[in-house]
């Protein structure tokens, strides 16, 4: 029994999946925000255990990837925390259904 | 150098302009009426200079096709004159708008400045995607422009001209990457050779497409929806820069990109010259009934633009130098009519014509610039207006008599209607009373009268105009020669790579080649199977570049 | 061997704080366990050969994001939320819709030859700075992309600073007249 | 020896400073001072009448050309502009800046006190040197830029007074008409470039043509296309000239000032289209059917106008008329080819008509702008300069003996007899073979009948305005005075011109320099075509026919005017009833012939086609709005509740792959 690479693709759906459970099915949206790093971090492990089946060089591009999504969900989380901030003042509430001014 | 700057410098000055002060329209209108001056002065530089080419840069590659996109610039006699519209007219609205939009100045100027570069670039562009690029381009500032400073109506005007423009142009674009996929670079020649090579079924919807985006930019009969209400409700300056320069682009692009692509039958000829003329006829008529200003002044701009694109269709010898003329003449009195129609509406506060009048007694000199700037309209030989008119009928004539006939015609409609918008707003008695407001500006009148002095200078003249157009010898250039001789030589080697091809293209472009000379040579060079193709593209590129 | 240990270890760690957050009540207890989550995920980066990963992943997110996130719970005080179920028909309808959808996606994963590469390279520190920031080996395209993610995070901040400053403008005018 | 260039550059230099002028002082309240602008205004017309005198004298044989720089330059096109100096152009120019200087110095007194005085004098000059560049030019399009060039400053001085619409109107209606016109020449041109390249519309280049084509005997191959060209000209002289069908402007062209009347509508503006016909003579001399479209026109014109100016009661509407009807004559010396003579009535007739509009100008003046003559009368003692000009100016007209239309209407009626060879063709009737019916005997004879109804109206016009009593209201009797000197100078010496301007060319006695000067232009021409009447009859008998015509009609005019009551002018001045049918007649053809149809035209693309073609746009668009709100809709209010049904559309996308193994 060695480590496989499709253990870690699985590990990956698994958590991606339950990201996504919570992205969505929970209202609070501090909860949809954490759901959605949840499934970030599932897609950059996925990555990383896909640059693993590659040789030699291709491998690094796997590698190095990750880092730029780890950035970005950054500032997507920096943006994303202070758009919260500014609705939670003008609406009173986390709830995400509550948020609907987009509704055309 | 100068078609870079004529084209990446009014993006810079409009992102200057955003650093000045909102509040002080005074200081922002001088920097913005001196970077107009230097736009200008740049553009006549570039009219004496001649022909040239700036370096093919590659700029980037679509996916799916087979040469890159290259920014390249270029320019003819044609395009140096369109620029120095596009540069000149703007300046005058920058001039004319310090009354008309004082209150944000400022957005105003960075719109105009985006919008003179957007066509610059796309009069100046030798790449299909760059002109596509900037085509599309010039649509968003004057949108921006038409629903911040129109009247009434403007947002509504302000849909109608995007929506309506970009959804015509959009066929254009899939037709373009389409031909990008056939073709070995996105320049004039390879994208002549490619539509050769395609069946005439498929030549003939791309056609369609590209046709359907000129025809909606002229804009000729049936596509003419958009245009009354958009210069109705634009501010009067930037109705004289979309008449005088952006409407232009659409006959340019009939003249630049669609007669050399494509092999056109007879058929689409005559058919293309008869809408035009029906064009011409319906403006006027149009004209004649128009209660509104500058809906009037529109539809007679439709009038011109029509007889113009008759004249690009009637293909014969004297034809570009005949459109050309008629272009600028078109381009500057038109602009100079809308820029009077903005002053009258400024100082009566309406442009119903039945509601205008008596201007002559209440504003003498406000009232002579208007009768002589409607004179100019009306073709008075002596004025540019009329070398123009007289060279696209004698154009015309190659097609035969009742061509010319009907076109003559417009000319008698043209002056009736030029002489009713004349009298409703200056002769007779004021119809109404009202609050005088801000009266013609003493620079204002100035640069007005210089536009009417430019066409009568251009009427008397029209060398200035038609020099342009002749080119210098090709063969006397010794760049040139030494560039055949290289070619000769590397012609019993193997054939040439995609790149050198590329190369020896832009050499030659740049030692002054016309694109008809280079795609032969090109098609020399490559002594592949399409030669065939080639020499029936040089067939039809011969016409316009003949006329050149 | 040893090492599907250490992976079962972290992987049942990594899901198990997951699923901590999909049921945990307040946010502050699910950014918490996320926080558990993400340090184990690192371990699994270690695992497989990408410690500078591993680390980054640490100190960007189980660090910065999450430390962002606790912070901006406690300022909003998001226990106030304790009123709204947690689940509802959504959920009902959603919980079963990923499911189906992960086996789907796992079954195709399943069939599919995957297989580690010996020859594959440990992602080490030099080796990571190497292939962004050696120009000459590389090409500019890393560094030119690094260079943009820095634009980007100060523009982020930036644009966070100006969100979280002033209140929306019309939500703001009808409250203010309701007080009236 | 100066400058051909010179001449018309000195009205040119005049417009500009006096538009200047008319510019800067028009904010000022008062305006600029008079005798300065009024100065101005008459130096430079008489600079160029000096120029042009100068020239005159020194004239070799076969003129002055010169080529000042080129015009238009492009493939298939190229024009010079360039002057030409000959016997036709030196008589035109003279009369145009002479009798132009002379108006000039009228208007100085005519337009005192008028706001628009350097305005006035700036449209005057521009248009002098219009009509300069008209006479002067060496090919057709420079003549064509003059021609629109007097056009256009008709049609600004007619709305002179543009406060007053009904000007403006008569205005555009000048200008529209005459484009229609100026279309046909334009037409016309570009037949004669299909014949000849652009180089033929040079006159030498043309002449040098038409010769070639006679030496070599290819009349008959060019005739068609030169016909065509032929017609399209003399439709542009219609317009010019106010023939039939494009005279209605004239009359309405009185709304202008009255010097503008006689400089433009009757002395030099109008006589443009003889002059075109007579410039380009070599050509007409090869089309028989365009000549004798242009007696018939010429005959119908001149007939249709006399009488119509039986019907006027306003001064200047007689004029008018009178004026169209003079022209109808000297189109049918042009038709039979006498250029020559079609050229000397147009000299003697410019002095005579402006006289006489002068005269009538010093009378509205008197009378405070009165023009129904129904409210004049007996203004011989009041006014006994101006009477004496206009009766000088009226023998003259009438072609009383001596005087100078006396002889150049008598040239062209003998001519018409002599060189008209029309005819109806033979043609067989009951098996008689009838044989070709010569027609010019009915042309003298319409010609003659003209001449007596010419004597009728202008002897109502002199007996009405100058006879019996005052017929206007008391109060306006008082006010009548004697134009000023600078008025009555240039009068004076146009009553000169009106009587011996005719000893020109007085056939009869032996004087023939006219005819000289115009030889080497236009007698190749007239040499072409050989006379119809062989025998040689003796001019004295057409003298006498046309002296007895003249005394014929003003004996009708004393017996019908001199006793009888004049009806008492009610209101409008314009004629009632039948007379205002034949007055109007053009007008009401013009009406339903162009004006309807344009109009119904263009409310048929402004009401139906543009407003279906709007309704057609608009329908896409809401079509579109309508699929756009009906996939809108599909979007639920709730984030989430779309987010898992995405999630359901990447499962069926899922199953899809799945089964097909990823091969779609």
């Amino acid at each position: 029994m060695e480590l496989q690479a499709i253990y870690v693709q699985i590990l990956a759906l698994v958590i991606f999946a339950i990201g996504l459970i919570v992205a969505v099915s929970r209202r609070n949206v501090f909860f949809v925000l954490m759901g959605v790093e949840l499934a970030l971090n599932a897609v950059n492990l996925s990555f990383v255990g896909f640059a693993k089946t590659l040789p030699n060089d291709m491998s690094i591009v796997g590698q190095v990837v990750p880092l730029f999504s780890i950035a970005v969900a950054a500032a997507e989380a920096c943006v994303g925390l202070a758009m919260v901030i500014l609705i939670f003042r003008n609406r009173e509430s986390v709830d995400a259904d509550t948020y609907s001014n987009m509704k055309g | 150098m100068l078609l870079h700057l004529l084209v990446l410098a009014p993006f810079v000055a409009a992102i200057l302009m955003v650093m000045t002060s909102k509040e002080d329209a005074k200081s922002s209108s001088r920097l913005a009426i001196l970077m107009g001056i230097g736009f200008t002065a740049m553009s006549v530089a570039l009219i004496a200079g001649g022909s040239v080419s700036t370096e093919a840069i590659e700029w980037f590659q679509i996916p799916g096709c087979k040469g890159p996109v290259y920014y390249y610039l270029t320019s003819h006699g044609l395009a140096s004159w369109m620029v120095f519209l596009s540069s000149g007219l703007s300046l005058v609205a920058l001039i004319s708008a310090r009354g008309i939009t004082c209150r944000s100045y400022r957005n105003f100027a960075i719109g105009i400045f985006s919008l003179m570069g957007a066509m610059n670039g796309t009069f100046l562009a030798a790449d299909a995607v760059l002109f596509f690029f900037f085509f599309e381009a010039m649509v968003i500032p004057a949108a921006v422009l038409i629903a911040g400073f129109g009247g009434k109506d403007r947002m509504k005007a302000a849909m109608t001209f995007a929506i309506y423009t970009l959804v015509g142009s959009a066929p254009m674009m899939v037709a373009l990457w389409y031909v990008l996929t056939v073709a070995d670079n996105s320049m004039l020649i390879s994208f002549a050779v490619a539509v050769q090579g395609l069946p005439e079924g498929t030549q003939n919807v791309l056609l369609g497409c590209f046709m359907l985006a000129f025809l909606v930019k002229t804009p000729i009969f049936p596509f003419h929806g958009w245009q009354a209400i958009t210069y109705a409700e634009a501010p009067a300056p930037l109705s004289a820069i979309l008449t005088g320069a952006m409407s232009k682009a659409g006959v340019f692009g009939f003249i630049v990109w669609v007669l050399p692509i494509f092999p056109l039958s007879m058929n689409a000829v005559s058919g293309m010259m008869w809408l035009g003329l029906f064009t011409a006829v319906y403006g006027a008529l149009m004209a004649l009934r128009a209660t509104d200003g500058k809906k009037l002044l529109a539809f007679s701009s439709m009038g011109h633009l029509g007889l113009a694109v008759a004249g690009v269709f009637s293909l014969s010898e004297a034809m570009l130098p005949a459109v050309l003329v008629l272009l600028v003449a078109h381009g500057i009195s038109a602009g100079a009519q809308f820029y009077l129609m903005g002053i009258a509406e400024r100082m009566t506060g309406t442009r119903e014509l039945d509601q205008l009048g008596g201007l002559s007694s209440k504003n003498p000199v406000f009232s002579t610039l208007f009768g002589f700037a409607g004179v100019m309209a009306l073709a008075v030989p002596g004025t540019a207006g009329f070398v123009g008119e007289f060279s696209v009928l004698l154009a015309l004539w190659d097609m035969g008599p009742l061509p010319a006939l009907v076109a003559g015609f417009t000319l008698i409609l043209s002056a009736a209607y030029m002489l009713r918008f004349i009298q409703k707003v200056i002769f007779g008695k004021a119809a109404r009373e009202y609050e005088e407001g801000r009266r013609t500006s003493p620079l204002e009148g100035f640069s007005i009268a210089v536009m009417l002095v430019l066409l009568l200078v251009f009427g008397f003249h029209p060398a200035f105009i038609t020099n342009s157009l002749v080119e210098p010898e090709a063969t006397e250039n010794p760049a040139a020669a030494q560039v055949l001789n290289n070619a000769a030589l590397n012609n019993g080697e193997a054939p040439m790579t995609e790149e050198e091809i590329h190369q020896l293209d832009s050499t030659l472009a740049a030692a002054g080649f016309k694109d008809d000379e280079r795609a032969s040579i090109i098609a020399q060079m490559k002594g592949d199977n399409s030669s065939e193709a080639v020499t029936k593209s040089e067939n039809s590129v011969k016409e316009t570049s003949d006329a050149e | 061997m040893l090492a599907l240990i250490y992976f079962i270890v972290l992987a049942v760690i990594a899901v198990g704080s997951a699923v901590c957050v999909l049921l945990s009540r307040h946010p502050l207890y699910g950014a918490l366990s996320l926080v558990v989550s993400m340090v184990s995920l690192a371990g699994i980066y270690g695992l497989l050969g990408s410690p500078f990963l591993g680390v980054v992943q640490i100190m960007v997110y189980a660090g910065a994001i999450m430390m962002l996130l606790t912070f901006v719970i406690m300022v909003l005080n998001g226990a106030r939320d304790s009123h709204t179920p947690m689940f509802d028909k959504v959920s009902l309808f959603v919980i079963p819709a990923v499911i189906v959808l992960a086996g789907l996606v796992g079954f195709a994963l399943v069939r599919s030859p995957i297989a580690f590469d010996a020859a594959t390279i440990r992602g080490s520190v030099a080796i990571t700075s190497k292939t962004l920031f050696d120009v000459a080996q590389t090409g500019p395209g890393y560094f030119v992309l690094f260079e943009v993610l820095g634009v980007l995070l100060l523009s982020a901040m930036g644009a966070a600073v100006l969100l979280a400053k002033k209140r929306l403008g019309s939500v703001d005018s009808e409250k203010t007249e309701d007080k009236h | 020896m100066i400058s051909l260039g010179l001449i018309p550059l000195f009205p040119l230099l005049g417009c500009i400073i006096l538009g200047a002028i008319a510019v800067i002082s028009s904010g000022s309240k008062k305006g600029p001072a008079e005798g300065f602008v009024g100065t101005l205004a008459v130096l430079f017309p008489a600079l160029s009448f000096a120029g042009v005198a100068l020239l005159s004298f020194n004239m070799p044989e076969g003129g002055i050309r010169e080529t000042l720089c080129n015009w238009i330059d492009i493939p298939m096109f190229r024009v010079d502009i360039g002057f030409l100096f000959d016997g036709l152009s030196r008589i035109m120019l003279l009369f145009v800046t002479g009798i132009g200087s002379l108006i000039a110095l009228y208007s100085i007194g005519y337009m005192h006190g008028d706001r628009g005085f350097a305005r006035y004098f700036a449209y005057i000059n521009l248009f002098l040197f219009s009509m300069i560049v008209l006479v002067l030019s060496d090919n057709l399009l420079l003549t064509f830029l003059g021609w629109e060039g007097v056009g256009l400053c008709s049609y600004l001085l007619i709305g002179f007074w543009n406060k007053d619409l009904k000007n403006c109107q008569a205005a555009n209606k000048a200008f529209i008409v005459n484009r229609v016109g100026d279309i046909g020449f334009l037409l016309g041109m570009l037949f004669l470039v299909t014949v000849g390249g652009s180089a033929i519309l040079n006159y030498d280049v043309l002449s040098n043509f038409i010769s070639m084509v006679i030496n070599g005997n290819h009349v008959e191959i060019v005739v068609p296309v030169l016909s065509v060209a032929g017609i399209l000209f003399f439709i542009g002289c219609t317009g010019k000239s106010a023939q039939i069908p494009l005279l209605t402007w004239l009359p309405d062209a009185m709304a202008g000032p009255t010097p503008v009347s006689a400089l433009i509508h009757a002395a030099t503006m109008v006589t443009s289209g003889v002059y075109l016909l007579a410039r380009l003579g070599s050509m007409f001399a090869l089309l028989p059917v365009v000549l004798d479209i242009i007696v018939v026109v010429g005959m119908l014109t001149a007939f249709w106008a006399a009488v119509a100016g039986l019907f006027q009661n306003d001064i200047k509407k007689v004029l008018a008329y009178s004026t169209i009807s003079q022209l109808g004559y000297m189109f049918m010396a042009s038709g039979v080819c006498a250029f020559d003579a079609s050229i000397f009535h147009v000299f003697t007739h410019a002095f005579f008509k402006a006289a006489l509009f002068l005269g009538a100008g010093a009378v509205i003046h008197a009378l405070a702008g009165e023009q129904d003559m129904r409210k004049m009368g007996g203004l011989l003692k009041k006014t006994p300069v101006t009477a004496c000009v206009m009766i000088f100016a009226f023998l003259a007209i009438v072609g009383f003996p001596g005087f100078a239309g006396f002889w150049s209407k008598d040239l062209i009626l003998e001519r018409l007899f002599m060189n008209c060879s029309m005819f109806i063709p033979g043609f067989t009737i009951f098996g008689h073979e009838v044989p070709n019916i010569p027609l010019n005997g009915v042309v003298y004879a319409v010609g003659l009948a003209t001449a007596v109804i010419t004597a009728v109206y202008m002897g109502r016009l002199i007996i009405l305005t100058f006879f019996g009593s005052y017929r206007g209201s008391k109060e306006s009797e008082e006010h009548i005075h004697e134009a000023p000197a600078v008025m009555l100078i240039p009068m004076v010496i146009l009553a000169f011109g009106a009587v011996f301007a005719g000893y020109l060319w007085a056939d009869s006695i032996g004087i023939k320099f006219f005819a000289e000067t115009l030889a080497p232009v236009v007698g190749a021409a007239q040499a072409y075509n050989t006379p119809a009447v062989t025998a040689h009859l003796n001019p004295v008998v057409f003298a006498v026919l046309g002296t007895v015509a003249a005394l014929l009609g003003m004996f009708i005019a004393y017996k019908i005017y001199a006793k009888a009551r004049i009806p008492a002018a009610k209101g409008s001045s314009a004629p009632e009833g039948g007379k205002a049918t034949w007055t109007f007649l053009f007008d009401s053809i013009h009406k339903y012939v162009g004006i309807i149809p344009v109009n119904v035209l263009a409310w048929i693309c402004d009401v139906v086609v543009d407003k279906v073609l709007a309704a057609a746009q608009w329908t896409l668009g809401a079509i579109a709005t309508i699929l756009g709100d009906g996939v809108a809709s599909f979007q639920v209010r709730k984030v989430r509740v779309q987010i898992a049904l995405s999630i359901l559309g990447l499962i069926a996308l899922m199953v899809v792959v799945l089964l097909t193994g990823g091969t779609l």
